[in-house]
């Protein structure tokens, strides 16, 4: 059962196998897992919407879709044939080319991040032993490509919400990276299968370096794809739509589908690093795999159904004086942990980072809230 | 306390309430929309719609005898009365045309509370949307009549204190006829 | 608690003693407009009174003459209003402003001005508060003429047969006749009624 | 930014951030509205940015002008209190009981017993309505995805119901009548609103734990958009604005109009005059007005419902004729001081009919109070102004 997917691609390979040259066959196994992967993107996008309304619906005591389709599953399908039916409208200002290129150039980088997820025991697509820098290299271009929408569409707010998104990312890659360096201090690979496979008996999130690092790179993963808290460059209420003000159709399709294959991407990475990707006792490894991402995904709902939205330097705030230095420390504590192994080591990592914690929450005075007292007078 | 201590509360309360709506009951903060077509809230007694015109067993007696002090107290001014005369060109006492402007009324209620003959109250019928916005939504006599007791079924308390009024005014009337037909008897008996 | 008009009109009189004030209906009446930012800012800073809240500002049109009515409150001693009235003739509305004293009458100010044409000299930006900049005519003056929205004038005609609307024939001969005598489609007659 | 900002600063100098100009940008002039998703209504600000700081904001309203005034003036007495349903759309029973006080005013009428309760308790009502819907709605500006909106239109669903069995509508009560109400309250009634008014603190407890301590909420709302007392006085701001600034002044405390006098209850001050403290103070306001409905509901008194004399002018409006004389009676709505100066020239239509908009009057100061911050704060300061454009541009 758990080499499902597996053997299924290796029977197609036999078959195609009987009436066709070799180099065919090795080209189709290629085909095969590229085609499964951009199946996947679009049935994962498509489904993830739907999963978000029903999910904030639930949250705030309504029922979410239920016209189109059983339980409004097939309201994505009607999503799908809206946004493609739409009007595609370019602003007259608007500069043809950037407009037309960003949302392309978007969901490129989007798509190609599922190559390196490994989705359960040897079913990544390409194994790559460079696999997270591959990752970080992909998910670091959206942000030209953002500010490329905003700039393009000449629309006040769009530019904005274009500015907004390069500071964001920026401040957000740099944390984003420091806190995977303890994975890889203790696994000593880039490669996500050898990761994986190294948290067989312990995943990293129970020890303490690894709960933080999940904490920080989880946070800096929202961020990445622009969702609450840290929405900025789509802000409603202040930017109207953001940098996505002007695309509209299909366009306004493709923003829509990398904003949310990077939220799984996101997912399916903190899951790889920390909870132990396919590793699981009784179910399927792939099984588990979704249970772990779709659970992470949850969280980020959770999060947009309930957070308000953070302020443009406040946000970068909080990314360079509080997630940086505390990454920082937690490559000292893990480097700690490792080399002293065993109770004292865990111990010592964790005081380092409470204390620091603590420590961190006292320096940024401004982020923490003030104590107010009311007058009741007569 | 805790730095984060705050936000973990808050998504705490939303939690609790994602889970709330599917065991909980509406009252306790459970699921409390109602999906509208299928589902309906029920109207409350006193809710007011439109105005619509009561006639009492056939369309001919209806109660309006077009004194138009709906038409003159109505603020935004929606309805028109024309007076009705029959062959002879006397005035009757029944509107040959009334009609209501659905776009223009408010359902503020003023025409049902000045109306001395009890002939114009306000209706619970909100469904009324229509594509055409001049001539469907200006509803005239025919559109507006409904009978009486389509007045008990929709607001049962209010309908029985008109009744009630209306009976007792009957009463009062006969016996002032018949106080004054027989005051009339005993004037003819005398002078003989 | 309401404070009594007549102890603020000795008290005004005694401060300022060139003003000249009339006892109008529980409120006075400052006969010279000039002296209003002069008594509000002597009610406001007196110790007695410290009317240090402007609550309304009123504009009003009684046919022969506009006014403005001031209604002052005191925060500090919670006590009651007092109303100061100014009156000007139409063709001179002016009345200094009572910015520099209470920020509050900005708007206030604008509205009277946008409502009764009543100008308020050294207001910071007197513009028109509801009506857009282009429109002409003092809308809440008893004298303004209201433009008849059912008769059709000849522009309307015009407008309207471009894009192939059938008009009824008596409306467009009324229309021509309008533009004829070069009149303007009236609805409001102005109200010739008593002044209170 | 330690030093507080003076009204004053800007209007002279060029408004300079970052000490001399050493690198020259350009400030990009946006309008936020009229049609924008957090301006609560058509509501226009043409606003200077530099950078994302705002340097200059000039309101711009009257997108929804109706000369309330002019209509009122060419109606009757009776037929304009339906029209001030539509001033502030959120508490139409406040807008109504400003106006039946004027007119009871204008025409010295009492009124009985029964009547000034049922009125306390629908204006009480609506200023829990009121409130909590701000609260949603400040949040919606700050970012939170409509579930305080929503949790709040839960709570104002049932008290809408409530107004529906009362008067008829929702929103448009139109319940008030010169001397007393419309109509009477059922027993059932009576018992649904305290069943609601012994479920409400609950509800804000929750409420509060999903707000009140969140730090993104304390980080974008504590030190924003600052208003001083003095400033908050001279510039005539009213309501919960002003009680946030420190100053101790509530018109049901001060005038202690219709029965306010009876009931125990606190005013909330703020102490700094932020957006978090008008935030607060609301809250605090709705467990005060809690306290008041309990009391009113515990001991609401038998008797009729809308003076006697006024009986044949219920059947006849129009021959309603008031002496000649003025009238200005002022109510603590939920935004601020609503108050209706009314001029009658002895026929059955006013001669001059005013309507001093507490949200209108509080909006004096937007800019000062934005000068300085960053764009997404004068979304939120404009929320925590708490403005309805039906009553902005009435």
């Amino acid at each position: 059962m758990d080499q499902l997917f597996v053997n299924l691609k290796n029977m197609a390979l036999h078959l195609i196998g009987v009436f066709a040259p070799d180099w065919l066959v090795s080209l189709s196994s290629i085909l095969i897992s590229v085609g499964a992967m951009t199946f996947l993107g679009i049935f994962i996008m498509m489904y993830l919407t739907l999963m978000e309304r029903k999910v904030i619906g639930r949250m705030q005591n309504r029922i979410g879709p239920n016209r189109v389709g059983k339980w409004g599953l097939l309201q994505p399908v009607a999503d799908a044939i809206k946004m493609l039916t739409k009007e595609d409208i370019v602003p007259e200002p608007a500069d043809r080319l950037l407009h037309f290129l960003a949302p392309v150039m978007i969901v490129i980088p989007a798509l190609l991040i599922f190559a390196v997820i490994p989705f359960g025991r040897n079913m990544t697509a390409l194994d790559l032993n460079v696999g997270l820098l591959y990752f970080f290299a992909m998910s670091s271009t959206t942000t030209m490509v953002i500010f490329m929408a905003g700039w393009g569409s000449r629309n006040k707010y769009a530019s904005l919400g274009g500015m907004r998104s390069v500071a964001q990312m920026i401040s957000y890659e740099v944390p984003m990276v420091l806190s995977v360096v303890p994975v890889l201090l203790s696994v000593g690979s880039l490669s996500t299968g050898k990761i994986v496979e190294a948290q067989a008996d312990l995943w990293f999130v129970l020890t303490p370096w690894g709960f933080f690092a999940c904490v920080i790179f989880f946070l800096c993963g929202v961020a990445e794809c622009n969702r609450s808290p840290f929405d900025l460059p789509e802000a409603e209420s202040e930017i109207v739509a953001g940098f996505h003000t002007e695309f509209s159709g299909m366009k306004f399709a493709l923003f829509y589908m990398a904003e949310f294959m990077n939220a799984f991407s996101i997912a399916a990475l903190t899951a790889t690093l920390f909870l132990g990707g396919w590793q699981g006792p009784l179910l399927p490894s792939w099984l588990w795999f979704i249970l772990k991402t779709y659970s992470l995904l949850f969280v980020m709902m959770w999060f947009r159904g309930t957070l308000p939205r953070l302020r443009a330097d406040q946000m970068m705030g909080l990314a360079w004086k509080f997630l940086l230095p505390l990454a920082l420390v937690n490559i000292l504590a893990a480097g700690l942990h490792l080399y002293l192994g065993g109770p004292a080591g865990f111990a010592s990592a964790l005081i380092i980072l409470l204390g620091s914690f603590m420590g961190l929450s006292k320096v940024n005075r401004s982020y923490v809230p003030e104590k107010r007292e009311y007058v009741l007078a007569d | 306390m805790l730095f984060g201590m705050g936000i973990l509360r808050g998504l705490g309360v939303t939690l609790k309430n994602f889970f709330a709506s599917y065991y909980k009951k509406p009252e306790e903060g459970g699921l409390f929309t109602v999906e509208y077509p299928e589902k309906r809230l029920p109207v409350k007694e006193r809710f007011r719609n439109f105005p619509f015109l009561v006639y009492d067993t056939t369309p001919e007696n209806m109660r309006c005898v077009a004194c138009d002090i709906c038409a003159k107290e109505c603020p935004p001014k929606c309805i028109y009365i024309v007076r009705d005369n029959d062959e002879a060109g006397r005035p009757l006492k029944k509107p040959a045309i009334f009609d209501i402007d659905f776009t223009v009324c408010m359902n503020c209620g003023i025409c049902e509370e000045v109306c001395p003959f009890d002939a114009i109250y306000m209706d619970h019928e909100f469904e009324i949307a229509d594509a055409n916005r001049l001539d469907a939504l200006l509803y005239n006599l025919p559109d507006l009549l409904k009978p009486n007791d389509y007045f008990q079924k929709i607001r049962p308390n209010d309908a029985a204190q008109v009744d009630a009024r209306r009976l007792e005014a009957e009463e009062k009337k006969k016996a002032a006829v018949a106080a004054v037909k027989t005051q009339a008897a005993a004037k003819d008996i005398k002078p003989e | 608690m309401s404070i009594s008009i007549e102890h603020v009109k000795t008290f005004l009189e005694k401060e300022l003693p060139g003003i000249s004030l009339k006892k109008v209906r529980e409120s006075l009446l400052l006969q010279n407009p000039a002296d209003l930012p002069s008594a509000a800012r002597a009610l406001k800073d007196s110790s007695v009174f410290k009317l240090d809240f402007l609550s309304s500002i009123t504009g009003a049109d009684y046919l022969d003459y506009l006014e403005a009515v001031y209604h002052f409150y005191s925060m500090q001693n919670k006590t009651g209003a007092v109303t100061l009235r100014v009156r000007v003739k139409r063709g001179s509305p002016n009345i200094p402003t009572l910015v520099p004293v209470y920020r509050g009458a900005e708007f206030q100010e604008r509205e009277a001005y946008d409502m009764y044409g009543i100008v308020f000299e050294g207001h910071p930006d007197l513009r028109r508060i509801f009506m857009w900049d282009g429109f002409e005519g003092f809308p809440l003056r008893k004298d303004y003429e209201q433009e008849d929205s059912e008769t059709l004038e000849i522009a309307d005609v015009q407008w309207l047969e471009k894009r192939s609307v059938q008009i009824p024939a008596e409306m467009k001969q009324k229309a021509e006749e309008l533009h004829r005598d070069g009149k303007r489609a009236i609805a409001r007659q102005p109200t010739d009624k008593n002044t209170p | 930014m330690e030093k507080t900002l003076q009204s004053g600063d800007f209007k002279e100098k060029s408004f300079v951030l970052r000490g001399e100009r050493d690198v020259d940008t350009q400030t990009l002039e946006i309008n936020v509205g009229p049609q924008h998703p957090s301006t609560h209504g058509a509501f226009r600000m043409n606003i200077l940015l530099d950078g994302e700081t705002v340097v200059r904001l000039k309101p711009v309203m009257g997108y929804l002008h109706r000369n309330h005034e002019q209509i009122a003036e060419n109606m009757s007495y009776a037929a304009t209190m339906p029209y001030t349903d539509r001033l502030d759309y959120f508490s139409s029973m406040s807008n109504n009981f400003g106006y039946a006080m004027c007119v009871e005013k204008l025409a010295s009428i009492e009124v009985p017993e029964r009547a000034e309760y049922i009125r306390v308790i629908m204006a009480e009502l609506t200023r829990l309505v009121n409130h909590v819907s701000l609260i949603g709605f400040l949040l919606n500006d700050l970012g939170a995805f409509f579930t305080p909106v929503v949790y709040a239109f839960r709570e104002r669903e049932k008290i809408l119901d409530i107004f529906e069995e009362v008067s008829g509508s929702r929103m448009m009560c139109n319940y008030l009548r010169f001397g007393g109400v419309k109509t009477d309250i059922g027993a059932n009634t009576l018992e649904g609103i305290k069943k609601i008014v012994r479920a409400f603190p609950a509800f804000l407890e929750e409420f509060e734990t999903l707000l009140t301590k969140n730090e993104i909420l304390c980080m974008r709302c504590q030190n924003i958009g600052i208003l001083r007392p003095e400033l908050a006085v001279n510039a005539s701001i009213t309501g919960p604005m002003l009680r946030a600034s420190g100053v101790n002044y509530d018109l049901r405390k001060v005038d202690k109009y219709s029965v306010y006098d009876r009931f125990s209850f606190k005013i909330p001050l703020g102490s700094r005059g932020d957006v978090y403290d008008r935030y607060f103070v609301r809250i605090l306001e709705m467990h005060e007005s809690v306290k008041i409905l309990e009391q009113a509901l515990k001991d609401i008194p038998q008797g009729d419902i809308i003076n006697r004399k006024m009986a044949p002018f219920v059947k006849a409006p129009r021959n309603f004729k008031p002496a000649v004389g003025e009238a200005y009676a002022r109510v603590e709505a939920p935004k601020g001081e609503l108050g209706y100066y009314i001029v009658s020239d002895g026929t059955a239509q006013p001669w001059r009919y005013h309507v001093r908009a507490p949200s209108l009057i509080n909006l004096t100061i937007l800019e000062d109070m934005c000068l300085g911050q960053k764009l997404a704060d004068a979304i939120v300061i404009l929320g925590s102004v708490d403005i309805v454009l039906g009553e902005v541009d009435h």
